[in-house]
């Protein structure tokens, strides 16, 4: 019963949080340069010309009403149409997100299975000897240091200088080739991957840092357990939530478009989209793409909480505490 | 009297807004203190010996029954009571604080009164640092550079610098290890002769309670269970709890 | 006679910002099977550092500059690390200071004494041994998570969780600092009745040197690293041959009579940075002889009890 | 300083790396080194030569002074916004911190809502608004840097309030501006600084990012982000281009990242555990 209530609280706060942001994403768009008339018609419409369009998509009620528009239809799943193309924004986005997932899968997928490994295995082995932690620090630093723009034009370079085996850019749809799509999708997932990794690394490793000088842990060397043993039993679920938070921030930021690669690599994600909208001023894709990330981001930050509740006890009463 | 609380109750409300819990800190506490005397204030942990010490520091106003400092109510304005007491409090690590040196920390309720030269200021910090048995040089140093006892002299130089009539001691000895321990216990005593300020001595310690104060009360879960002269309360203790505590001695 | 624990000239350092912190400069102390030994000491006197190194369990940043710690024929700081964690298991049981940090928050009390039993932990033998430290509802406390314990209640589960392989040795270090008076002796009882049942040799740090002389049979004072006095519990606190061991016994607020003035020690417990060049004490020491900070004193032993002092030849001359 | 004697050699480099850049970079401008950043002097994509130190661009022009004001406009506009954000930062953060009550809320709301976007799509909505240019960058990331500074430093500002230092100069009668002044941003002041270092660092891949997507600095303004972006158009002509900003990119990143890391370390000292 407390944790329900508990959890009604979180949803609450999420759906506060959701709504403010939809309010600064509006905002936002009502200040983008060049008016919505404009856009449509070009800059040579008479002003007759823009005074139909204004009545025709309301904009000529109040901004009250506007954003309360607005908000229904995207509600209900409706985000506009695209001015460029002339298909819906959902239609537009239904392409282009299968791409980002893949993308960000390969991206969880080395954060989890190579960046958590990493950061316990480092955190571990830091007490053992001393000197090496410069060195672990200047490797864990290279790793967040380098922007994907860099490493991304390297490798660029590299493979379309030198015959290296896999190709830069030609995107296949999976359904379509799945070989040429793990291929085509290799090096980006690669690149993109260096920094999540790294990012993951670091904070598993602070978090183990943290829980390896706590009492519990010198109770249970004190037993006589094993380290493996105490990694497992003790140490993994007490750093759990540092953890989880950043694979979630992770997550987001690569569900949100990995803009950067995409571009770079020429990929058909929900990125490339976004900033080819900006590029060309379509509103409607760049309001809807900024607000589903942040959907994405606020759903996934529950979840973590969620989970976080689940494998630490302390945390929702930690939580609910708060507020006294 | 310079402090009066008269049936003081204190509720701390928990819980989410739409089922708030109440609960209870002090419930019903009558305390009086005469000018110059020392009162012990003993009880566990969580028995409400901190609240106690919050309200009578005008740091937490009590939900029901009335707090006197010096027989009127709290101000408002903290400031109107500059001066007029101070604290000596419980860890020895963040008693002081770390980017001020010695001096300008004894200085500082000195100052915050307002009124008093530089030079005035400078002779007074040297001549109660001297009080407390500090050298001079003390006055330059930085508290990472003094051990546990040193601080918590330096806290009672502070706390005495105003010649507060009032002094609140919240587990001031406890931090510390028994042969420095001994060392602050015969300072506050010869400290409280030369000064003759009053004092709520707030301690788990039974000892070191029985060894400064001259009235003693016993908290247990937010009441007062026993009130009494020292030399009363050690030689017969009436309450059940008090007894224990005694024997414990 | 054959020790359990041997420590032989045992000098510890640590690693600190500037340089190093002598912990421990050489401490000796011995001690049979089945004694109760109370280590007294003010915080930085090395009796932590010593309780940790029975079961080389110093931290990373103590090094262990000379000296040897003997644990039932083992050299423990030697042994490789397969042999210490066996050594820790079958022999060593620990308690440490902080009853609920001592617990592994995500982790249900009856789970964790699962693991730290024998063999696989049945459900049965789990709750056997949280009544044997008389948990009031063992069955309540077996699903409760550590942070849902009181201190009192959480330091019985970590008592159950050290004897639960019935050890040779238990070291309990300030096991009831943290713990409200009333509650220390219950949990007290609770760690020498269980001892005194499975036949456990117990170390006790503390630094009540008078709630140590209740129920040690042997007292060892520590100061400034190095164990300084030694002895049956009644003859150490009756009648103190060291210095520091008397002015501790005076200093205590409790004990001085009513309306008589505490003996405070003058000055502050040193901080040493490496070997002392005399006694340690001798700066505070009211009766220090010339010699005193300059020669370390000799260890005198006489009737099972030893002294660390220059003063130590001639008081023992004249009690005699 | 003691600080300096304490630090280990990683930390010292990384501050060292990061004031010769700044130095260098300076020098560079203001002597005018290796000619005019605009003027087209050489043959068009030339590799580097003793002439042309790092080469030429596609319009002739010399890379090494637009090296060097790429790497003045890149830590310029990162160093003013993050600037901007300790200030906000620390204002919001003690305000929620030390204040609390509902002030504290709607501090944190805010930094929520501003959090809850991904930090390159809030760079490009910035960008949609305002237009890309200088003013869109520093705007973005002041926006990006300020949610996690603000929260860092509202937890510290708790934690300090809650100190017997404070309590007592409450007691003796001290007012705020004191308590803020004498107590709080002192010893928030290593917070802050680690903080800042590490804002500065996602400012220079934020302006990186945004410029390189074409949102940033504006030509024939360079900076570093910008001098990528145009360098990848003639990659595999003409790397160096691309190597250039991008080890000098690289570098600065890194040397920021290494110092605040040393920062903290000398801040809040931990100590490593041996499961052993």
């Amino acid at each position: 019963m407390r944790l329900f209530s508990w959890w009604l609280r979180r949803a609450l706060s999420a759906v506060v949080t959701l709504f403010l942001v939809s309010i600064l994403i509006f905002t936002a768009s009502r200040l983008m340069p060049g008016g919505f008339a404009e856009v449509v018609l070009g800059p040579l419409a008479s002003p007759e010309q823009k005074a139909e369009v204004t009545a025709k998509y309301g904009l000529d009620e109040s901004i009250l009403v506007q954003y309360a528009r607005w908000l229904g239809t995207a509600l209900s799943g409706d985000f506009g149409i695209s001015m460029i193309s002339g298909e819906p924004v959902t239609t537009e986005f239904g392409l282009r997100l299968p791409v980002t997932a893949q993308l960000a899968l390969f991206g969880i997928g080395g954060a989890i299975l190579i960046g958590v490994p990493l950061g316990v295995a480092t955190a571990v082995r830091a007490g053992r000897r001393r000197g090496g932690a410069a060195v672990g620090r200047l490797l864990s630093g290279l790793g967040v240091s380098v922007p994907e723009f860099v490493l991304g034009s390297v490798v660029v370079f590299l493979f379309s200088r030198f015959a290296l085996g896999l190709t830069v850019g030609g995107y296949v749809p999976f359904g379509a080739d799945p070989a040429g799509n793990l291929q085509s999708m290799l090096l980006p997932a690669a690149v993109l991957s260096v920094f999540v990794i790294a990012v993951t690394a670091r904070t598993t490793r602070d978090a183990v840092l943290t829980v390896l000088v706590e009492p519990y842990i010198t109770a249970s060397i004190a037993r006589g357990d094993r380290p493996a043993f105490i990694v497992c039993r003790h140490v993994l679920r007490n750093a759990s939530i540092p953890i989880i938070t950043v694979l979630s921030t992770v997550s987001a930021y690569l569900l949100g478009g990995a803009v950067i690669i995409e571009y770079l690599f020429n990929l058909p994600g929900m990125g490339t989209y976004l900033v080819q909208a900006v590029g060309r001023r379509d509103y409607a894709v760049v309001q809807a793409g900024v607000l589903l990330a942040a959907v994405v981001f606020i759903v996934l930050n529950m979840v973590t909480d969620a989970v976080a509740g689940v494998l630490d006890p302390r945390f929702g009463a930690a939580a609910k505490g708060r507020k006294q | 009297m310079i402090l009066e609380l008269d049936k003081v109750s204190v509720t701390f409300s928990a819980g989410p807004p739409w089922r708030r819990r109440q609960v209870p800190a002090m419930r019903e506490v009558s305390l009086s203190l005469a000018d110059g005397e020392i009162l012990g204030l003993v009880g566990e942990s969580g028995s409400g010996k901190t609240t106690t010490s919050m309200v009578a520091l005008g740091l937490r106003r009590p939900t029901s029954g009335t707090a006197l400092f010096q027989n009127q109510p709290f101000p408002k304005r903290r400031k109107q009571l500059a001066g007029r007491m101070q604290a000596v409090l419980q860890h020895p690590q963040w008693s002081l604080n770390p980017r001020m040196r010695v001096g300008q920390c004894v200085a500082e309720p000195l100052v915050v009164f307002g009124g008093v030269s530089k030079a005035e200021v400078a002779k007074r910090v040297m001549g109660i640092l001297d009080q407390v048995g500090l050298d001079p040089s003390f006055a330059d140093r930085y508290p990472h550079q003094l051990s546990g006892g040193q601080r918590q002299r330096v806290s009672i130089a502070r706390a005495l610098i105003t010649r507060p009539p009032f002094i609140v001691f919240d587990e001031a000895v406890s931090a510390l290890d028994v042969s420095v321990q001994a060392q602050i216990l015969n300072l506050i005593k010869d400290l409280r002769a030369e000064y003759a300020f009053a004092a709520l001595f707030i301690s788990h310690d039974i000892g070191a309670v029985r060894y400064v104060a001259d009235h003693v009360a016993v908290l247990r879960h937010g009441a007062v269970v026993e009130t009494a002269p020292a030399a009363v309360f050690f030689g017969t203790p009436e309450h059940e709890y008090s007894r224990q505590l005694v024997e414990a001695l | 006679m054959t020790h359990l624990v041997r420590i032989e000239d045992l000098v510890v350092d640590y690693a600190s910002g500037d340089g190093s912190v002598r912990a421990l400069d050489g401490a000796e102390l011995a001690i049979g099977a089945g004694e109760t030994v109370g280590i007294v000491g003010e915080s930085g006197s090395g009796k932590s550092t010593l309780g940790a190194a029975v079961g080389g369990l110093l931290p990373g940043a103590a090094t262990v500059a000379r000296g040897s710690v003997v644990v039932a024929d083992h050299e423990v700081n030697t042994l490789r690390p397969n042999e210490l964690r066996a050594l820790r298991r079958e022999r060593l049981g620990y308690i440490f200071q902080e009853p609920i940090g001592s617990l592994d928050p995500t982790m249900r009390i009856g789970k964790q004494v699962a693991l730290a039993l024998p063999g696989s932990g049945r459900r049965a033998d789990v709750l056997t041994h949280l009544e044997r430290v008389r948990l009031a509802d063992p069955a309540r406390v077996a699903k409760a998570y550590p942070h849902q314990l009181s201190g009192g209640m959480a330091q019985r589960v970590a008592i159950a969780m050290a004897m639960a392989r019935e050890p040779e040795i238990l070291i309990a270090d300030e096991p009831t600092a943290a713990l409200d008076s009333q509650i220390r002796a219950e949990v007290l009882d609770v760690i020498f009745t269980l001892a005194a049942e499975i036949g456990t040799t117990i170390l006790w740090l503390s630094h009540d040197l008078p709630a140590v002389a209740k129920r040690c049979r042997r007292v060892v004072v520590m100061y400034g690293g190095r164990v300084v006095e030694s002895g049956s519990a009644h003859a150490v606190l009756d009648m103190p041959w060291h210095p520091y061991t008397s002015a501790l016994v005076r200093a205590v607020p409790g004990a001085v009579a009513e309306g008589e003035r505490l003996v405070s020690i003058k000055g502050q417990p040193p901080v040493l940075t490496g070997a002392a060049e005399g006694c340690a004490f001798a700066p505070r020491c009211p009766d220090a002889l010339s010699t005193c900070s300059v020669d370390r004193p000799p260890v005198v032993s006489v009737h099972e009890r030893d002294v660390l002092c220059h003063l130590a030849g001639q008081q023992v001359g004249v009690s005699r | 300083m003691t600080w300096w004697r304490k630090a280990d050699w990683l930390t010292r480099s990384g501050l060292l790396c990061l004031v010769l850049l700044a130095l260098g970079t300076l020098a560079g401008t203001v002597l005018g080194i290796g000619g005019d950043p605009d003027e087209m002097v050489g043959p068009r994509l030339a590799p580097p030569n003793g002439e042309y130190l790092l080469g030429t661009d596609e319009l002739g022009r010399s890379m090494l002074p637009r090296l060097f004001e790429g790497i003045g406009t890149t830590l310029v506009l990162s160093a003013l916004a993050v600037l901007v954000t300790a200030v906000l930062a620390t204002l919001l953060g003690i305000a929620a911190g030390y204040r609390g009550g509902w002030l504290g809320e709607i501090v944190l709301r805010l930094v929520e809502v501003l959090h809850s976007f991904p930090v390159i799509v809030l760079a490009i909505l910035v960008a949609a608004v305002l237009g890309p240019g200088q003013t869109a960058t520093i705007c973005s990331i002041i926006l990006i840097t300020i949610p996690l500074m603000t929260r860092v430093v509202r937890a510290a500002a708790v934690s300090v309030s809650e100190r017997d230092y404070v309590t007592s100069a409450v007691i003796s009668g001290a007012r705020w501006p004191r308590i803020l002044s004498r107590h709080l941003l002192p010893n928030l002041s290593g917070t802050i600084a680690v903080q800042g270092t590490y804002a500065l660092s996602v400012g220079i891949l934020v302006e990186g990012g945004l410029s390189f997507l074409g949102f940033g600095v504006q030509p024939p303004q360079s900076s570093l982000g910008a001098l990528i972006q145009q360098g990848s158009i003639y990659l595999l002509a003409a790397p160096w281009l691309v190597i250039g900003p991008g080890i000098v990119l690289v570098l600065a990143i890194l040397a920021i990242n290494v110092f605040g890391d040393g920062l903290r370390d000398s801040l809040e000292p931990r100590e490593a555990r041996s499961l052993v």
